[in-house]
């Protein structure tokens, strides 16, 4: 049977020489299909008129020359060899009308079409290919800071979240004092609210320094601020007929009293 | 419902306005927008369609051009301008040729499984391939086959329409050739006739193509 | 310098189609394009800034318009169909309770540096937090504190007394309103009995606010 190969074979020397050159490079085939889509181009006929029966001699010769010169070939290589050889004979033989298996034309026009399929897929894939690309050929919006798809998100938080969460911080917090740059300033109102206590007390007339608060008398600082709150704040009680105001002389002591009704 | 009513009340914008809408809009997306999304952004009343065909019609031969992608719309450069391009071409790792055909084989035969694409290259689709193609968003999981084993099969994306400037699978080159040689038919071998013969499966692989 | 003799032999391209490279160019552009740089992509000849009068010209009164931005050009969205670019996905979230906290203390205590916030509440304030609020235009950066390292300070915006319905800062209830109001526990947390007793820390921390 080798003989017979060797001898259809031999009768292509254009076939051989090129499964020689494609044996050299057998790793570079996709597969026995590859390899079979290649040897059917050197039968140069439209694929639809392929003699699948020669194709099958090209690829048992191919199998049997890989062979002679040791390559080892991958087992779907070895059974697309078999398979190859079992349709040879179906071709070769007159049909059996016992047999209910697929005949050899049927087998050949299956591989045919294969074949065929695949091309037809290369050259579609070579087609798509070769279209105009996205990213090379032609380009997309370049700015992406307008997205289309903007999430936008809304925090919600109200009022009394807010309330809640301060009053959260100051009931944990030990009520530590928080000093801000005001530590040196007694506001009028602070004045005020102390004087309105204190003033109920006193019928006579005072000097208003005796009116600043303990702790605001020794630094100066602190002195001048309490001084000037607590005069503003005794201004305030006798717009308010609440008291009288008088200063005796330039610079003496200013003195206040509570108005008697 | 209420507001559906309430807002059928006032008119639709004139359509030289709808157009510079949808014009804004896609000149502000990278991605093909849908139509239904374009409908759903502009204001009541208007119809993105229509809009879409004047303004397509105006950015005839110019630097630009509006581009169908399946459903969806998109605003590209002109093919013949992307010479001028070179600082934003993408640099494409080079596919290989079983990831090419493999693409095309999707693309061609879709819904197709695994198995058929390895029937047609006549090798194993290794797995690096498909998951390099989903990777560049060009094929994605479509349905399972309804036949024993229930498979997964391949579709291509809107994105691989977009990027190969398709308007849909049906605009894929030689389509037409490759049908009428019947090399689109899923054929079975002869002798395995029984389980490839689910006529369910037949009809899901062509049906994408046959609604012409 | 052969070379840019022997392009000079070439004539410039039609101005129509210097304004559709210019069109495809700013286009497909992540940024901003200088003249300079337009001429330099453009075919020998081409005056990029001619064909930008053009093309800003053809663009008057739709969608998107030519924009000048600093010596560069841009296509952007016409500022009149901006609300086009705000897909409708509201998410609703709650402010976390450090961003509660610290807004509240920049409400209460404003000026106050982030050292300040750090004490009041006793942790940390992260950075998220603070630009969250920043984000939100619901605090801004204030005077420098003129102390040692001049820090920054934080204060809320008109924004903030917008969004709460304040017409100022002062109309923040006080501290003996937020215990009136049943907000503020009277009973301190346990351990903390006998600072809260000193008096002058009480006058202190109700100075901003206590209006009456």
């Amino acid at each position: 049977m080798a003989g017979e190969q060797e001898l259809d074979f031999g009768d292509k020397v254009e076939a051989r020489l090129a499964a020689e050159a494609l044996i050299i490079d057998v790793d570079g085939f996709e597969g026995p299909l590859d390899l079979l889509l290649t040897l059917s181009r050197t039968q140069k006929v439209d694929l639809r008129r392929i003699s699948v029966l020669d194709l099958a001699v090209q690829y048992l010769g191919f199998v049997e020359k890989a062979k002679e010169l040791r390559i080892e070939l991958a087992a779907d290589y070895l059974v697309m060899a078999a398979w190859l050889a079992f349709l040879k004979s179906r071709l070769l033989l007159p049909p059996d009308p016992s047999d209910e298996g697929p005949s050899g034309e049927e087998l050949a026009a299956h591989l045919a079409f294969q074949l065929e399929r695949l091309e037809g897929m290369r050259k579609a894939a070579a087609r798509l290919m070769a279209r105009d690309q996205k990213g090379r050929d032609f380009f997309a919006r370049g700015m992406s800071e307008n997205v289309s798809r903007v999430r936008k998100v809304t925090y919600g938080a109200t009022l009394l979240d807010l309330m809640q969460g301060y009053a959260r911080i100051r009931t944990k917090d030990d009520f530590r004092p928080f000093v801000l740059d005001r530590e040196s300033i007694l506001t009028m109102e602070q004045a005020l609210e102390r004087m309105r206590a204190l003033i109920g007390y006193t019928g006579d007339w005072t000097d208003i320094v005796t009116y600043l608060p303990d702790g605001w008398i020794g630094d100066p600082k602190r002195r001048r601020s309490a001084t000037a709150a607590t005069f503003a704040a005794s201004l305030e009680l006798v717009k308010a007929g609440r008291a009288e105001i008088r200063q005796q002389e330039l610079y003496a002591p200013i003195e206040i009293r509570r108005k008697s009704r | 419902m209420s507001e559906s009513e309430e807002q059928s009340l006032f008119e639709a914008p004139p359509v030289g306005d709808q157009e510079r809408m949808v014009e804004a809009i896609l000149f502000a997306s990278k991605e093909a927008v849908t139509v239904a999304d374009l409908n759903a952004r502009m204001p009541h009343g208007a119809d993105a369609a229509v809009a879409l065909q004047h303004l397509r019609k105006r950015y005839e031969g110019r630097g630009v051009r509006l581009c169908r992608v399946g459903d969806s719309w998109a605003i590209r450069t002109a093919p013949d301008l992307g010479f001028l391009m070179q600082r934003e071409t993408v640099e494409h790792r080079k596919l290989s040729r079983a990831a090419i055909e493999t693409l095309a084989i999707v693309a061609y035969h879709q819904p197709v499984t695994r198995a058929e694409i390895e029937e047609i290259r006549g090798v194993s689709v290794s797995r690096g391939t498909v998951d390099l193609l989903i990777d560049l968003e060009w094929i994605r999981f479509g349905r399972r086959r309804m036949t024993p084993g229930r498979p997964v099969t391949f579709v291509v994306t809107a994105e691989f329409l977009d990027h190969f400037g398709l308007e849909s699978a049906r605009d894929l080159p030689g389509l037409r050739e490759l049908r009428a040689a019947g090399l689109l038919e899923n054929r079975p071998a002869p002798g395995y006739v029984s389980e490839e013969d689910d006529p369910e499966s037949t009809d899901e692989q062509t049906d994408m193509f046959e609604s012409e």
